[in-house]
């Protein structure tokens, strides 16, 4: 952001033409690894748009760089947009996408530790389960225990942050009984700790982000740039649908370091992506989680519709093209 | 007076010490109103009984007693150097870099050589300091300061761990020395012989003051010693 | 051969030699708080003219409104207690510990050479990797916390006071030696003594690190504590109750340091070194 | 008066004064690996019985087929060159500012007052909580990930020199006045040397502090590096791949440690302490 | 041999060296075949140039030189004493925690206390060394030596920073001592005279050999100081 465009309005359309050099700034290392094998790259570079790629992902170190203003826009799940807007940080969603089967391909599951009966949310009952408030974990523990109907105080909620594999080994060592573990973690857990499970939540935790700075989106230039790049990301999706072997070459093995044995199996855990027709249900949810969290941890009342950037909605739609889910999908 | 009692000129004393009062403790003084004059080019022995205060007086000359308690007037010359009582060597140093540190100027190292063949220690420019005997620190300390010309030389015991010879030789070494540059000298010994031999007025410091003050030209050496010896044990 | 007598005099004036002090001279009193004085006056000043973003550094008057905040409402204290508490009990393992690991490790080679290679090891590991082993040893517990902390205020203490040892000047192991004391007495009059100095600079590392490693253990099963408010903080991205824990940290941080340099200053009275 | 003369002999019987020695006696040749290879004897034997699961720990044999595919097919060298730059340069400048402060802050007690309380409370500080500010200063590149090893290794150095420096027996000084030297040579002759027992101290700690530092700031934004290699392992939950990592960490860590000790033996040569 | 130049009774010596050898170099020994016996009781005084050995000497019969090559036979009996020629008191103890330090026994400190009193420190067994003049520590160092009642004491020049009347009643303390518990005694002193007064025997040291071994008994001092002085201006 150094040599900043012309000021845009938040209102005003977004322009098509992006100037020469004009340079964003992305930690969305998945979609820079798709972009990369797929070619996608040459279309930003016959558009113009230079990309300044930033491995960086995940609320807390996105926030940071945006503080800094070292960074225009970062792919995360939903809570970080929240945080950030609760902290102080003015952002925008600029993309949305979802699981086509999201409940038989969460994100997260409910890890059991071994020796522990726990085979449907009614179980969780008196039982003691890893809680990190402020992490993506700790919200779908809400909102499991909500549709549990459980309260907090019926079960032990244990703080516990989500740093590695910290819920793996708490769950292996049995401190605590369930634990929300990424899904492509469950087959390591069981394969480490014989006798731990795993059960589905059966909640929806598939939102799928990219947020920017609003500082950026308000720039002429950046905002041209990002609307070319929405369109890329949201084929780049598509071609990751495509072609799964390529993507699990592209970034599980070259950029996350996995063998092609464990790529393999994170792949299969991973559900088709999906570019929502509307944003509207997306957004129905993320209201959800706004106020869960806000009821739950003493928080301010947030209308999410000033989170969002709807004018790269039909940008990335257009580029899904026929491609786009609706219904319950969205 | 001190001054006619040493019969000395009318030149500005090198050395000149008044009503200089020290202490390291509430309870007395370790000088008390010490007077003192030392003309340029004199030999002045300092003699006293061990925890009198000699190492206070000359630390004192030096200007390095910031910290201790007392008053007093003191002027010296510009250029001082002092052989403390233990031989002080940098044990980080070689021997050589020890006498020659601070010299400055083409030569110095020569010069550094030089003296350390003055006082025996040829051949060891290279060793630690730990590597010395007694003696042979002792020597080596005097070497660096004797390679300094200085104006005034405060010397404290620097030939307690010599041996008679080697201790016969350093005297004349530090003659030849002061016939050469004439430094103004305020030599601490407990050798009473040793300290007519080589000064031209003998100081005892008793009791934080100076008890008697005696010029050596002229005077017989046995009366002079015994003299002293006697004044040394009064207390 | 005139006696000159001591005469009685009025004057006190007091002439000394003037020489250029090289050591760093007298200890100037109070001066101890300029520094952070200073710090808190570029902060003030920087976040008064906007130099500083509240965003990035939150102002001191926003944390001084924070810290009220967390103390009413958070309880502050509590977590400062628990957090101290913590760190005190581990810290007191590691560094009885330490302190005997460096004395055997110090005085015999074979337990050195038994003793000193993995604790370079482990001070070469980041915990935060080993932290999954205490977890499957110890639990998520307080017993895992104060073994954490323990371990890492072990090291400062055991490679300090080893250095210290070591570097006693050998001269009085010979005069030991030549006494006929026993090695209780060796180690009581002429080890801990000598490696004193070097024991409290490791005290000095020691209780810093063992109120860092609350931030890395308090991230696990803590309900109270300075580094679980940190933690907690740095997700939500709450920067000026991130300040307010890094204050609390700089604070006493300090004031340990302090008061081991103090102590020392007690301690090591027998010293003439440049410091005095 | 007879005079004795030495007469030679043949016998070369060494019968000395057997004497019980106090210090740890002399270095046993090769007894530095003892220690490292008794942990990985316990660790393997542990990992053969059982007794260590190896969801815990994963066997030795197992890191070392982990550590080969990593080499081959995940540029180990790679990841391992990249850290070692970034700690290598972070470590230089960290020991170059730390080393001039601490002689500044040492000789005067001014510079002190200003120096040393910010030094004490940035050390008492947790880095990761600083990260922010650094990013907000330096970006997310290299330059901010060197600076923040240059701080991490900063702080061992400026306060093991100026503890060193502070520690030199006051007499030298008095010397050092004496010969009439300016402050230069002053630093150079007395201070420095006098000062190098602890300054080696700290480059100790300095060197594992820079490997360390890399775990954090190789968190943000890095494409390679050992501490990227530890951070992605953990999130997959690859235990072998942060085994690797770690005893990549305590070779270097070990052998960086051993180095120091080396040169300080070598450049330490005139003293004699109860090490020798 | 030298035996009978002692003319000893043919009791077993306390001290018994042979064919000593000690050298820190390649180039040359220090000691190059030394052979000395003392007798239970008897009062030795070595004396010799700066630098020829006698400290090396005293480290082999203190067995405090295991690190030094060489080779020959030591016999010395199990409790030895030694003064070293540094004062080497222990920086962190006060002066008489430095004094009574390993002493056993109820009364060790008040046997400390009179030590310190008998070598005229009273009143300082609070203070730390380094608030000691350099004679100040080198009797506290001799003090406690002699508070611990040795079979044989080595002492390094315990005098040599001491004035003449200190050291007159630092001769008589040790003979007192001697006298009462009758330690073999070995004491390296640079002053010929002080050898003569107290010692039964006296070693000059020259080259790494004893050089000359005289009894005192019996001799005139003047004469026995001239061809002392002789011998060790040999060289
Ligand atoms: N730093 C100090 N603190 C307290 N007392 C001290 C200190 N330095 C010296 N003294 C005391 O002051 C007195 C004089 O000491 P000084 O060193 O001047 O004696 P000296 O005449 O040089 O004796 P010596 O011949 O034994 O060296 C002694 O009693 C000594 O104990
Ligand atoms: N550790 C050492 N390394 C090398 N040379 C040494 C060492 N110790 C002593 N020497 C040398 O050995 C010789 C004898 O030393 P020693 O200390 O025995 O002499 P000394 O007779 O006690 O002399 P002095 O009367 O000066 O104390 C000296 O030349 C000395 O330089
Ligand atoms: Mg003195
Ligand atoms: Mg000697």
């Amino acid at each position: 952001g150094d040599d900043a465009g012309a000021p845009l309005e938040l209102t005003a359309a977004l322009p098509d033409q992006v100037a020469g050099g004009t340079e964003i700034r992305i930690g969305d290392p998945a979609i820079q690894a798709i972009v990369q094998a797929s070619g996608l790259d040459k279309e930003l570079a016959d558009a113009g748009v230079q990309v300044e790629w930033a491995n960086i992902s995940g609320g807390p170190q996105s926030i940071q760089a945006f503080r800094g203003d070292k960074l225009d826009c970062s792919a995360v799940a939903d809570i970080p947009s929240l945080f950030a807007a609760w902290t102080g940080t003015s952002t925008k969603i600029v993309f949305q996408s979802v699981i086509v089967d999201p409940i038989n391909h969460p994100i997260y599951q409910l890890g059991v530790a071994p020796g522990v009966n726990v085979s449907s949310l009614a179980d969780l009952r008196g039982k003691k389960i890893a809680y990190s408030a402020g992490q993506a974990q700790g919200a779908l523990v809400l909102r499991v225990l909500q549709k549990a109907g459980l309260s907090k105080d019926d079960v032990t909620l244990v703080e516990l942050t989500s740093t590695g594999d910290s819920y793996v080994t708490a769950l292996g060592s049995k401190a605590v009984d369930v634990a929300p573990i990424g899904a492509a973690n469950v087959k390591i857990y069981k394969t480490k700790y014989p006798g731990g499970g795993a059960i589905l939540t059966g909640i929806r935790d598939d939102a799928s982000t990219l947020y920017c700075l609003t500082k950026s989106v308000q720039d002429a230039d950046k905002a041209a740039a990002l609307k070319v790049y929405v369109g890329v990301r949201a084929k780049a999706l598509l071609w990751q649908n495509a072609n799964p072997d390529g993507y699990a070459k592209a970034y599980l093995q070259d950029v996350q370091g996995l063998s092609a044995e464990d790529a393999k199996d994170v792949v299969a855990v991973d559900g088709r992506k999906g570019i929502p027709a509307t944003w509207d249900n997306a957004l129905k949810r993320l209201q959800e989680t706004a106020d869960l969290l806000a009821e739950q941890q003493d928080r301010d009342k947030l209308d999410v519709s000033t989170l969002v950037d709807r004018r790269f909605e039909p940008v990335e739609t257009a580029a899904a093209g026929a491609d786009v889910v609706t219904g319950d999908a969205a | 007076m001190a001054t006619d009692t040493r019969g000395l000129t009318a030149t500005e004393p090198a050395v000149r010490v008044r009503d200089l009062h020290r202490s390291f403790s509430e309870s007395g003084g370790v000088l008390n109103g010490l007077d003192l004059d030392i003309a340029p080019g004199e030999f002045v022995a300092l003699i006293g009984r061990s925890g009198t205060g000699k190492s206070t007086l000359l630390r004192a000359l030096a200007g390095l007693d910031r910290d201790v308690a007392g008053h007093g007037e003191i002027e010296v010359p510009a250029s001082v150097s002092v052989v403390f009582q233990d031989s002080r060597l940098l044990p980080w140093r070689r021997v050589l870099d020890n006498v020659v540190l601070g010299l400055r100027g083409a030569g110095a190292e020569e010069r550094g050589r030089q003296a350390l063949a003055e006082v025996g220690l040829e051949g060891r420019e290279r060793s630690w300091p730990f590597q010395l005997s007694g003696g042979e620190q002792q020597r080596a300390s005097l070497a660096r300061s004797l390679v300094r010309e200085p104006q005034l030389l405060l010397a404290d015991e620097p030939f307690g761990a010599l041996d008679a010879l080697t201790r016969l030789r350093m005297h004349a070494l530090l003659r030849k020395l002061c016939e050469a540059h004439r430094p103004a000298v305020l030599l601490v010994t407990h050798d009473v012989d040793e300290a007519i031999a080589l000064s031209d007025r003998v100081i005892v410091l008793d009791a934080g003051v100076v008890r008697a003050d005696v010029r050596v030209a002229g005077r017989s050496p046995v009366e002079l010693r015994s003299f002293l010896l006697e004044e040394l044990e009064i207390r | 051969m005139t006696v000159t007598e001591a005469r009685p005099r009025t004057v006190t004036a007091d002439v000394r030699v003037v020489r250029r002090r090289l050591g760093p001279g007298r200890r100037i009193p109070y001066a101890f708080w300029i520094g952070p004085l200073l710090l808190l006056a570029v902060w003030s000043a920087g976040s008064a003219t906007g130099l500083i973003s509240p965003a990035i550094l939150t102002a001191p008057w926003d944390v001084v409104v924070a810290f009220g905040e967390q103390w009413t409402d958070h309880d502050l204290l509590g977590n400062i207690l628990s957090s101290l508490q913590r760190a005190a009990l581990g810290l007191g393992f590691g560094v009885a510990a330490g302190g005997v690991l460096a004395v055997i490790s110090g005085l015999s080679r074979f337990g050195e050479s038994l003793i000193d290679g993995p604790i370079q090891i482990k001070r070469s590991v980041p915990t935060l990797a080993l932290i999954p082993l205490f977890i499957a040893w110890f639990g998520i517990g307080q017993e895992m916390k104060i073994v954490t902390i323990a371990l890492i205020s072990l090291v400062p203490i055991y490679v300090h006071t080893h250095n210290g040892l070591r570097g006693i000047d050998g001269k009085y192991a010979e005069l030991a030696e030549t006494l006929d004391i026993g090695r209780g007495e060796f180690v009581r009059h002429v080890v801990l003594p000598g490696a004193l100095p070097g024991f409290l600079l490791g005290m000095r590392f020691a209780v810093t690190s063992s109120l860092l490693g609350l931030v890395v253990v308090e991230q696990y099963n803590a309900t109270a504590g300075i580094g679980h408010m940190i933690t907690l903080a740095e997700q939500y991205g709450q920067t000026d109750v991130i300040v307010v824990g890094l204050v609390i940290y700089g604070i006493f941080g300090y004031c340990a340091d302090s008061a081991v340099r103090l102590v020392g200053r007690r301690v090591l009275a027998w010293r003439r070194t440049l410091e005095d």
